[in-house]
């Protein structure tokens, strides 16, 4: 499939593929929330209701050439990344970039709403952007390091390689067995990456009015909901393939898409949200020491 | 003007309005004690959710702004700042009585007796104050509305600016609002398909 | 079920304060430590009286720190409109003898000045902010009587009872085409056009 | 902080970057800020994420109730006064009702003051659930509004049952009250009662031992003791500095003082101790409601007045105390013998708390707790405004 017409195909369906993906997976997120909370719900697809709803308004709002640019510079480094991403079927960029590509372009989407928002001058979404650089300082380090313990281990930095040596011995082989620290260190990681609770002071709605989402609204918003939503996709699938052992056909794919991200909302419905300060703190006393004894640990083993 | 532009509708038209009627975002700006209320419809027992409404903290991003009670002149001026920085499609939800007219403060120095005259209303829930029953249906026939393609008092605020800038004069003085609202009603061609 | 992380602890005892006296010698004490005589009880945990204008400064000092009311509940307002008074009562609750003394003080109502008694209570600048708003009392002293409630408002002191609400409403608000009329049939009627004195300005 | 110098003769390249009043910017809380009860806009002053100085601007529910209640008669008065508090109406129409009664000296049944006492406390409880919930959503929990508020519903539902409205109940009449229990209620409101002490251990769980709230309650918005007296602080947020001073046992009114009860207290006085006290009330208000049920005696409900259209009060004045779920809520009435309310002053429970004590709890805070810190002492804005 990773060759000639089967790649162009794939080149063009992989957005709307993950775009539908995020969409199954946020609807599934709300409905699962509010079964923990009692509640019925909103429909399954509902993200999709509300980004069709987004883009159809007429939006006659702009703070300027920035405000614009910077929801390309989200959306389209969020695709980029996602195309370096294998998964099943399609792994055609893997060879051409390896994580550390990844962990560059995936800065471009926080950098571009850095960008936009500034420029709409509102001091709640200043502030919602200082925070979110402060939580990238967390989580980025604690995951770059356990990718980085990892990759040693391995010997191969290449995201597909990885997915491949976990798939050669079953559960096994899966990177949450073999590095266990590394593999815990990186879902608490995964849980500030995804902006879910307990790290979800970026967006807190009850002081600074959802921060970075504060004067987006009509088509810009629109444009976030779908980053949000193949975000979402890309995040947990780059969790899965380094830790889960990835997956080699769609079920497998779905399946443990689904369980993981459970797992995340499941934490998020019963936590409140750290501070700025204490998530900091959280981070640096329990994920990155874990991460860096489970770096240590590979190196004594290693050599 | 209503029938013409519902027999105009396109099959794009009436595919995008099904699918916008499920999903409303409901500015969490609480006006009045009918707010009290609302708690309840949003959560477990009444769970407005079900039909994609959602509260929402800043006017860019909401589509619904739910005036719920009495309006007193400082918050008015809120609302119309609040109202204006909406981007359309906006509705408008006079909610209890005291958004009809004037309800039990109709002899108060602070609250307006009449909603109507400040802001273009969709819609009013009757009561003092409604029930999250009485909530959800209405907000149940606003989504009927909107698939019908009929709830487009929005684009009443555009045409009919100077009535409503003038009543905004009346209790106020003198008002200043961030927005160009008769030029923002040719840009969405509205002004121009009165004529 | 699950223990509460913290366990409840004691308060701070009511013994501590001293015991609790009685209607009788809380009257003897304000006779003692403030000279004002005008008090008398009224029902059980109730004492009012009467305070001079330019001697509640010193009564209400005397009240907080010798005579045990630590607690000032409220500056009340009463505009007595056909005498030409304002009546301020100001409202001190005792933690110790569990007893609230009303000290009533009147006031002229063209000249509506009064001192200020923030400096022994915080609480009272809001009250006095309050009534500076709605009744157009001026408490010197106070440095913060700046608007609060009604930021924007253009009429007369609200309050103040030749000020007429339904007047006022009918003036700047618009209504709807029908109006009820049940008010006119009552005893008493209504108060606004018919009266109109004062009315709003 | 260092100021911001160039290699350059050492010059600023921005002159003043670093003054005082170029660090510094507002930023405004409200008035359409999501989970308070009623709109209150909080103006602040921030440097960094710290609060430099705070300022409360109130005003945006205000209707004028003491204009109002001038000119209206006696009775119509009842359907409004229970408007200025609405998460906890009912402290509203005990007051009015007994500066009636104190003034014109009109008895009330006794089993019309147990049902006022056990309004009262449902009330309460109704109450508290609300702030828990409030409380739960400023730190993000959004898991314990959607439980506590659709519990406080089950409570609603005894008081449509008892009054006809969920929110608003209009039920104390000067001399009693409206109605007398319906039959098999008392079994009902025990049922609820279970119920809700059930709840409370889940809500243990979730919320009040949540590692979550822990972290940020605890030591967040401190009021010492003898700051909490000197500035007039009053109800669980007085009691949570560990002054054990409750309306109910010190002024009593009703049937409080024969009833049997605790007035819970704690020490430390931050957001996390007024959490708790009020988790404790909520205990303590289940006892007082099934005393009540056990102990309420047979008899009428009401003692009949006058023709309420020509109903005249005697000259007088009262002040009447009642603690309601926020703190003291008071009312001073005259009354000039008319068909009217002379004057009806409104103190309501938050108009320390939710003002001033708030401005200097905030000063020095952080941005993330304003709204904790707001919630944690349950002001409520229609007191302040009226």
């Amino acid at each position: 499939m990773n060759s000639g017409l089967g790649l162009i195909v794939w080149i063009i369906a992989y957005p709307f593929v993950s775009f539908s993906l995020g969409v199954l997976l946020g609807g599934y997120g709300r409905k699962l929330t509010a079964r923990i909370q009692r509640r019925v719900g909103p429909s399954w697809i509902q993200p999709f209701y509300d980004v069709v709803k987004l883009m159809s308004k007429k939006t006659n709002v702009s703070h300027g050439y920035m405000h614009d640019v910077a929801m390309m510079m989200l959306v389209g480094g969020t695709l980029l990344t996602m195309y370096f991403v294998p998964v099943p079927g399609f792994h055609y960029f893997s060879q051409f970039g390896d994580y550390i590509v990844i962990m560059y372009i995936m800065l471009v989407p926080p950098l571009g709403m850095a960008l936009g928002v500034g420029q709409t001058a509102n001091p709640n979404g200043s502030i919602g952007i200082a925070r979110a650089l402060q939580m990238l300082a967390g989580y980025e380090v604690t995951f770059v390091l356990t990718f980085i313990g990892f990759a040693m281990k391995a010997g191969t930095t290449s995201m597909y390689d990885l997915m491949m040596l976990q798939q050669s011995g079953g559960v096994a082989t899966w990177g949450i067995v073999t590095n266990p620290l590394l593999g815990i260190a990186a879902l608490f990681a995964l849980q500030g990456m995804m902006n879910e609770k307990p790290f979800e002071v970026i967006v807190a709605p009850h002081e600074i009015a959802t921060g970075p989402m504060t004067e987006m609204g009509g088509k810009y918003l629109g444009m976030m909901f779908i980053q949000h939503l193949i975000n979402l996709v890309v995040e947990l699938t780059i969790y899965m393939n380094l830790f889960l052992g990835g997956a080699l056909n769609w079920f497998e794919y779905i399946v443990k898409l689904f369980t993981l991200f459970t797992l995340v909302l499941v934490v998020n419905a019963v936590y409140g949200r750290f501070r700025t300060d204490s998530a900091l703190r959280f981070f640096w006393k329990l994920p990155l020491p874990m991460a860096a004894l489970g770096v240590i640990f590979i190196m004594w083993n290693g050599k | 003007m209503a029938e013409k532009e519902l027999t105009q509708r396109s099959a794009w038209d009436k595919v995008l309005a099904n699918l916008r009627k499920r999903s409303l975002w409901m500015l969490h700006y609480c006006t009045g004690c009918g707010a009290v209320e609302l708690p309840p419809t949003m959560t477990s027992r009444f769970d407005m959710e079900r039909f994609g409404i959602m509260p929402m903290v800043t006017p860019r991003q909401a589509d619904i702004l739910l005036i719920t009670g009495y309006l007193s002149v400082k918050t008015l001026k809120r609302v119309i700042l609040i109202y204006e920085q909406m981007v359309a499609p906006k509705y408008v939800v006079g909610f209890g009585s005291c958004t009809i007219n004037g309800g039990m403060y109709w002899n108060s120095y602070t609250t307006i007796k009449a909603l109507d005259r400040y802001l273009p209303v969709e819609m009013y829930l009757a009561g003092c104050m409604p029930r999250p029953e009485a909530i959800i249906t209405g907000f149940n026939s606003l989504i009927d509305k909107i698939a019908k393609g009929e709830a487009n008092s929005w684009k009443d605020y555009y045409e009919n600016y100077e009535f409503y800038h003038k009543n905004q004069e009346h209790v106020f003085g003198d008002i200043e609002t961030h927005h160009d609202v008769p030029a923002d009603g040719k840009y969405f061609r509205v002004v121009e398909a009165k004529r | 079920m699950s223990e509460l992380i913290r366990t409840p602890s004691a308060g701070r005892p009511l013994a501590a304060l001293g015991a609790a006296r009685g209607a009788d010698a809380i009257m003897a004490a304000i006779v003692a430590e403030t000279g004002s005589a005008e008090f008398h009880a009224k029902g059980a945990r109730r004492v009012e009286g009467q305070v001079k204008a330019d001697a509640l400064h010193s009564f209400a000092a005397a009240m907080k720190s010798r005579v045990g009311f630590e607690h000032l509940s409220a500056i009340s307002c009463v505009d007595w409109i056909a005498q030409g008074e304002f009546e301020l009562v100001y409202h001190f609750w005792s933690y110790r003898d569990n007893c609230l003394v009303s000290a009533h003080v009147r006031i002229d109502r063209a000249t509506a000045s009064m001192a200020t008694i923030t400096d022994l209570w915080m609480p009272a600048s809001f009250f006095e902010r309050d009534i500076h708003e709605f009744f157009g009392v001026v408490f010197q002293g106070n440095t913060d009587l700046e608007r609060y409630i009604l930021t924007d408002w253009k009429g007369p002191p609200p309050m103040r009872k030749d000020f007429v609400s339904r007047d006022f409403a009918h003036e700047h608000f618009q209504y709807k085409d029908y109006e009820p009329t049940w008010d006119e049939m009552i005893e008493g009627g209504y108060r606004g056009s018919r009266d109109k004195t004062g009315g709003a300005e | 902080m260092s100021s911001i110098v160039t290699a350059n003769n050492g010059k600023d390249i921005m002159p003043g970057a670093n003054a005082p009043e170029n660090r510094e910017y507002n930023m405004f809380i409200g008035p359409n800020h999501p989970g308070i009860e009623g709109n209150f806009a909080l103006k602040l002053t921030v440097e960094g994420d710290t609060i430099l100085k705070a300022k409360t601007e109130a005003g945006f529910l205000h209707r004028g109730f003491e204009k109002l209640m001038e000119e209206r008669l006696f009775i119509q008065n009842i359907a409004i006064v229970c408007r200025i508090c609405v998460p906890d109406p009912d402290p509203n129409e005990e007051n009015y009702a007994r500066a009636i009664e104190s003034i014109a000296g009109i008895e009330v049944p006794r089993r019309a003051q147990f049902i006022r006492v056990l309004v009262l406390e449902l009330s309460r409880i109704a109450s508290h659930l609300f702030t828990f919930g409030g409380h739960a959503g400023t730190i993000g929990l959004y898991t314990m509004p959607n439980w506590s508020i659709s519990d406080r519903d089950r409570v609603l539902d005894l008081f449509e049952e008892l009054t006809g409205g969920r929110v608003y109940h209009i039920f104390n009449m000067p001399g009693g009250v409206r109605r007398d229990l319906p039959e098999g209620f008392k079994d009902r409101v025990r049922k609820v009662m279970d119920y809700i002490e059930e709840r409370l251990a889940e809500y243990d769980d979730l919320f009040f031992n949540n590692k979550i709230l822990l972290n940020r309650a605890i030591g967040i918005g401190v009021l010492p003791q003898d700051k909490a007296l000197e500035w007039g602080a009053t109800g669980p947020d007085l009691r949570a500095a560990g002054f054990a001073h409750d309306v109910r046992k010190d002024d009593p009114y009703e049937v409080y003082n024969e009833l049997d009860f605790e007035i819970p207290t704690e020490r430390d006085s931050d957001a996390y101790s007024r959490l708790m006290v009020r988790r404790r009330e909520i205990v303590q208000s289940i006892n007082i409601v099934r005393q009540v049920l056990e102990r309420m005696p047979e008899g009428s409900v009401w003692n009949k007045q006058p023709n309420p259209l020509k109903w005249r009060v005697p000259a007088g004045d009262a002040y009447v105390r009642t603690e309601s779920s926020k703190g003291e809520y008071a009312y001073y009435m005259v009354s000039d013998g008319g068909v009217r309310p002379y004057r009806v002053h409104v103190r309501g429970a938050s108009v320390t708390h939710g003002v001033h004590i708030l401005e200097h709890l905030l000063t020095g805070a952080r941005i993330e707790d304003a709204s904790q810190i707001m919630f944690s002492l349950d002001a409520c804005p229609p007191e302040v405004d009226r």
